[in-house]
């Protein structure tokens, strides 16, 4: 593969999956309305198309034609970076998630991979650090206290629980030896072998830890609209709060989709072609997502602290040392 | 290929220590250090460092900073002013001397540690150089002492961070 | 084979820490248990050595076994090691089964004692030094022992602090034996810096090749270690504590003087012996204390009215026996006797303290009497030790004295003038030691009517011990029945691995003995101590018993020389005056002149220049961050500019 | 391939803007940063030599660094916010107490 054929095929790719993973939020915030309108006993959208498919759509455009406000006592600069902060890490993280098997196509060996880093997994980590940015600054720029209130909170919770995030996959690493998400996709080829059932405490605390990364229900507290409005994007209107709104869902498609790489095996399983293995799997855990939402009550947020350092960080640091203790033996 | 990236990281990284310092406001310079620090990690991974670049982006831009980014929000400082009343050698002075410091390592790397060129004296780097396996090994066997004594480090700055920034009393009742 | 030689003292230090970290946790009972038992596990472990000892071929009785390294400094390498030769081990057995022997009675004596815990704490440590101290297989390791036991003493004889007399005297202990403790560290300096070990074994071994027989080095060595010697076993001059121990509670007062502390000086010299040995001028000197202050403490003795000062002196006197041996050369002697000693004395003792708690704390001797009836046990078993202590034959205290004053009369170092001397005060012993008895057991009751109604024998718990330690002062002799009596003297046979290949005058002695050639002076001389010493209880029964007017008469007619007597030579006095006196007047002057004007003044000048002249350098120290790291910059640019443009 | 010169220069003239931060601000926090930016500086330098000597050290040398830096942020910013509290100011010219 030359130079040039490698700098299209990826350049092809990123459009690929950018514009994939754009559909998927639009879509992803219908199968939200949709079945937490079911789990409410009501219908959800139903008007705008067939299902309500079109209802994304309207949604955008409505957004886009909106007035875009931004408020005196603003710092004008952060505050316009600020979405694009939250915005741009979400997207980079897929950058190394494999979506399916090798295939072939006219003529070309092609990897459903934009890049295969064989650190893919820290990759996925330093991406992930830095979307606390977006939200500390959106907060902080606006000039408004719910804002600030709410930046500050939410940054303080994404950094607790990175920490028992990072520990509860480092069990998976350990059992796997590398850092490639494809060869850890490699590695659970049949469903046996999912790390799934080799770590079931690593993937509980994943969950957790992975909804209160992307700051949902029940530990949506930066946003929480009793207390603090609408947290760190009070202020923020029309394409601005837009992109803030894509940022968050394309987070959780984002962690659905290294939940689905590294605990439920990937796009491995038989019969149907990868990429629709894996686009299954995302939309289960999707819903498991929706599903936690429309169960649970939010958090205290001393509760959520303690769950955070006292139970998850412990929990999630025994994991790691029972497995690397089994590994040695 | 790769020269047009360092020249690009490299003054992505100048530049952006240079307005990290020329910034009034705090909250801007945390970012152009930020700009800096994923340069300096482009020219890590240049560099085979891998791993290490990834920890730097993990541990600075990702912890580090954020801690910086959080007192500045909990200190709630914007662009202060400060009121001038140094006297009018100071600065020039230190200009100056930060100059002749840049010079003098200039002066240096040409007289002293580089007589012809540079990339002849370049090694071809083993195939796993700059992975986590290599330096996780070194960790683990030669460095092993002064690593377990990094984690003490780490404990002692835990235990003074929390003892200091503990309010007392006092500061409870004045509300700070 | 190893021989765990470490558990010995192991015990009692446990028992230690276990009753001083849990103090006033734990209830009375689980105390004694902790403490007795681990006294008791300690005497069971080294009469179990003991015999493994015994088992062994005479001269490869030594065993050492080493710990671990204490101190490891270059040439100067110290281990815990312990040694264990016949010396060491009758040291143990004694310091050990009479400890135990006392810590039972203990608990009989101290039961409504609020400090029962601390007492039963200090005791265990007290054992655990004093069996580190002989079980030492170097002088330093021994001087730790030595230290811990007069660390002991002075809590012990403190115990009871609300009492001004009594904290006095624990310091008065301190302090003296601290004199003598200078000496001793001053002689293991000297010796360490001529063999450059303080390991007993290599230092015995290099003393006849770096020292020359007589030199002044070794002389000044042992005086030094006879000076620590003295101060332990208060000797003159620095017995002076010894009395005053008395107001510790009394089972301690018979640990101090029987088993252990006062002990350790004998043992020390004893251990010692070759050093001594390579300084005739030294024995000569401790021959002399050692006769002097047997003689010096029995006259006091004769006139004090308190039961346990009585005792005390007597100890003094007694240890002034066990030092005229060591200054004959007859080590194992001297050792002998201090096991008997340790048998009534402590019998003495705790007898004396049975006394005192029957009488609610009375001591004073005036106002006893005719305890015969009330406390029978506590009186049979005094008069067996205060028979022995008196040198009647067939008891302990006999045969060795009788082996003291015939060495003291046919060793090469001793003379006839020692005999003599000891001979009198064997006299006053018997005399005191009646006087003492008569008028505590005989006559009338002359305590109060209070105090006779509470008159009672004492709890079993310490007359068992009272029991115990009287067959041990009537048989403790029979290991040592010299040959002129037909027996073996098993005892200095026993020793001999240590002390054999020194004891000419003794050996020699014991051929002529054995041949009959000299038989005839030894048992003549016996013959004569027993008749004038049965001669002296006799004086005493009269003047005590019979007719106590007439004591009271000669008491008038010598009244001058009775209240020197009665008031111990006025040595207390003197010290004061001689010593005291004057070292707080340079303390004053030292305070006032020196300190307050000389030093101060000097200083506060010192301080007022640097004050000036910081005041000049002030400003360039202007606090601010950043003008500091400017300047080190400038250092840096300086430094790098040299190198690169030189 | 890149020179290794060049890296080596990168390096110094971010240590030497690292020093110009520390020196030239009266802000605590930029110089605190530019303490930071000084140790990333350095940590370039041992990177380009570990990877021109082929030697695996010089990141475990980058790795206690970031140790340590952690460390040192967490105390230090505790400091400033206590000096905040006290102060009400981060100029690094109002707190002249280092003469004691």
């Amino acid at each position: 593969m030359t130079a040039t054929e490698f700098a299209i095929i990826s350049s092809i790719k990123v459009v690929v999956v950018v514009l994939a993973v754009l559909t998927g939020c639009a879509y992803a915030t219908w199968l939200e309305r949709k079945l937490v309108g079911h789990f409410q006993h009501r219908i959800g959208p139903n008007l705008a198309g067939p299902f309500g498919l079109l209802q994304p759509i309207a949604d955008a455009i409505k957004l886009i034609f909106k007035e875009d406000i931004v408020p005196d006592n603003a710092e004008r600069v952060t505050y316009a970076l600020a979405p694009i902060l939250m915005f741009i890490p979400a997207m980079l993280n897929f950058a190394v998630v494999p979506f399916g098997d090798t295939v072939t196509l006219f003529g070309h060996k092609i990897d459903m991979v934009v890049s295969d880093l064989n650190i893919g997994i820290l990759f996925v980590f330093a991406v992930t650090s830095l979307g606390v940015y977006g939200i500390v600054l959106a907060g902080w720029s606006s000039g408004s206290k719910y804002s600030l209130l709410g930046g500050i909170r939410s940054s303080a919770q994404m950094i607790s629980y990175e920490v028992a995030y990072g520990l509860s996959i480092m069990g998976v690493l350990v059992i796997a030896q590398t850092f490639s998400l494809n060869e850890l996709v490699a590695q659970q080829a049949s469903v046996w072998h999912w790390f799934i059932f080799r770590q079931p405490v690593g993937f509980v605390i994943y969950v957790i830890c992975a909804i209160a990364e992307t700051n949902r229900s029940p530990f949506d507290l930066p946003e929480a609209e009793s207390e603090l409005v609408a947290g760190y994007h009070t202020e923020y209107s029309s394409m601005r709060f837009a992109m803030f709104y894509i940022g968050e869902y394309a987070n959780m498609i984002s962690v659905s989709c290294v939940a689905t790489t590294l605990f439920l095996g990937g796009w491995q399983g038989p019969f149907l072609p990868p990429v629709v293995w894996f686009v299954i799997k995302v939309i289960f855990f999707m819903s498991v997502y929706i599903w936690i939402r429309a169960t649970l009550p939010r958090l205290r947020y001393d509760q959520l602290m303690y769950l955070g350092w006292k139970v998850l960080f412990p929990l999630a640091l025994l994991n790691v040392m029972v497995t690397s203790l089994i590994v040695l033996l | 290929m790769e020269l047009i990236i360092f020249y690009l990281a490299a003054v992505v990284a100048v530049g952006g220590g240079l307005m990290m310092i020329m910034q009034r406001n705090p909250v801007a310079s945390v970012l152009y250090l930020i700009v800096t620090l994923v340069a300096i990690a482009v020219m890590f991974v240049q560099l085979n460092a891998v791993f290490v670049g990834a920890l730097l982006i993990i541990v600075y831009a990702g912890a580090i900073l954020v801690l910086f980014l959080f007192v500045i929000m909990l200190l709630n400082l914007r662009g202060e002013k400060f009121a001038e009343k140094r006297t009018r050698l100071d600065r020039p002075t230190r200009i100056i001397l930060a100059v002749a410091f840049i010079l003098e390592l200039l002066a240096m790397f040409k007289q002293v540690a580089f007589p012809g060129r540079m990339d002849e004296l370049m090694v071809q780097a083993s195939p796993d150089f700059g992975g986590a396996r290599p330096v996780a090994e070194l960790l683990y066997t030669k460095y092993l002492f002064p690593f377990e004594l990094t984690s003490i480090l780490l404990l002692v700055a835990i235990v003074g961070a929390v003892v200091m920034a503990r309010r007392d009393e006092k500061d409870k009742k004045r509300g700070i | 084979m190893s021989y765990y030689l470490l558990l010995i003292p192991l015990f009692p230090l446990l028992g230690f820490l276990i009753n001083g970290l849990l103090l006033g946790k734990l209830n009375k009972k689980i105390v004694s248990i902790v403490a007795c038992g681990a006294v008791g596990l300690s005497f069971l472990w080294g009469l179990k050595l003991f015999f493994n000892l015994l088992a062994l071929p005479a001269d490869s009785r030594i065993i050492e076994e080493i710990a671990f390294t204490w101190i490891p400094s270059g040439e100067f390498n110290v281990n815990v090691g312990f040694l264990f030769d016949p010396l060491s081990a009758v040291m143990v057995l004694v310091v050990s089964g009479v400890g135990f022997l006392i810590h039972l009675y203990s608990i009989g004596y101290m039961h409504d004692d609020s400090g029962y815990g601390r007492y039963f704490t200090y005791l265990n440590l007290f054992i655990f030094s004093m069996l580190t101290l002989v079980l030492a297989n170097n002088y330093l390791l021994m001087f730790v022992g030595w230290e811990g036991v007069g660390l002991c003493s002075y809590l012990l004889i403190g115990f009871w602090f609300e009492k001004q007399t009594a904290a006095d005297a624990g310091k008065k202990a301190f302090i003296v034996n601290r004199i003598g403790d200078f000496g001793f560290l001053l002689g293991l300096f000297i010796i360490f810096w001529s063999t450059g070990s303080l390991n007993f074994i290599t230092v015995f071994d290099k003393a006849p090749q770096v020292f020359a027989m007589g030199a002044g080095l070794i002389t000044a060595a042992t005086l030094l270690l006879f000076l620590g010697a003295t101060g332990k076993s208060a000797q003159i001059p620095l017995y002076v504590w010894l009395p005053d121990a008395m107001e510790g509670p009394t089972p301690v007062s018979a640990l101090i003087h029987a088993a252990t502390m006062v002990t350790a000086g004998v043992y020390m010299i004893a251990r010692s012996h070759v050093l001594f040995l390579m300084a005739p001028t030294t024995l000569m000197v401790v021959a002399i204390v050692g006769v002097a202050t047997a003689l010096f403490a029995a006259t006091i003795a004769l006139t004090q009215n308190d039961i346990k000062r009585v005792l005390a002196y007597s100890t003094i006197s007694q240890l002034g026996y066990m030092f005229v041996a060591c200054g004959v050369a007859a080590f194992s002697a001297g050792i002998f006797h201090l096991m008997t000693h340790a048998f009534f004395k402590a019998l003495l003792f705790l007898g004396a303290g049975s006394v005192i708690h029957s009488l609610s704390g009375q001591q004073d001797m005036r106002f006893m009497g005719g305890l015969k009836r009330h406390m029978p046990t506590t009186f049979w078993t005094f008069l067996v030790a205060t028979l022995a202590i008196a040198g009647i034959p067939g008891l302990s205290g006999f045969f060795s004295k009788d082996e003291i004053l015939w060495k003291s009369f046919s060793s090469d170092y001793g003379s006839i003038w020692i005999w003599a001397i000891g001979l009198f005060t064997a006299m006053l012993t018997a005399f005191y030691m009646f006087r003492l008895l008569f008028l505590t057991f005989y006559g009338g009751e002359r305590m109060d009517h209070h105090a006779k109604e509470h008159l009672h024998e004492s709890p079993k718990i310490m007359t068992v011990p009272l029991t115990i330690l009287g067959v041990l002062a009537i048989v403790g002799g029979y290991i040592g029945i010299p040959h002129i009596l037909g027996g073996g003297n098993n005892f200095e046979k026993f020793l001999e691995p240590v002390m054999g290949n020194v004891q000419h005058g003794g050996e020699e002695a014991m051929v002529m003995a054995s041949s009959g050639q000299n038989g005839g002076t030894e048992l003549m001389l016996m013959g004569i101590s027993v008749v004038l010493i049965l001669a002296s209880i006799y004086l005493a029964y009269v003047l005590y018993v019979k007719n106590i007017a007439l004591a009271g008469k000669i008491r008038q007619s010598l009244s001058g020389l009775h209240k020197i007597l009665y008031g111990k030579y006025y040595v207390d006095e003197l010290y004061g005056a001689v010593i005291i006196r004057p070292l707080i007047g340079l303390s004053l002057f030292l305070w006032k002149i020196v300190d307050v004007i000389l030093i101060d003044g000097l200083l506060n000048g010192l301080a007022t220049i640097i004050g000036d002249i910081s005041k000049i350098m002030r400003p360039v120290q202007s606090g601010l961050l950043r003008r500091y790291t400017t300047v080190f910059l400038l250092g840096v640019v300086l430094i790098l500019g040299y190198f690169v443009f030189r | 391939m890149v020179p290794m010169p060049y890296y080596l220069i990168v390096g110094a003239v971010l240590f030497v803007i690292g020093i110009a931060g520390v020196i030239l601000s009266r802000n605590l926090i930029i110089m605190f940063m530019s303490i930071e930016l000084m140790l990333n500086a350095a940590n370039l330098t041992i990177i380009t030599f570990s990877r021109f000597l082929n030697l695996m050290d010089g990141h475990v040398f980058v790795f206690l660094i970031m140790a340590v830096a952690a460390a040192e942020a967490a105390v230090g910013l505790a400091i400033i916010i206590m000096l905040f509290r006290n102060r009400e100011t981060i100029d690094a010219d109002k707190f002249n107490l280092l003469k004691w």
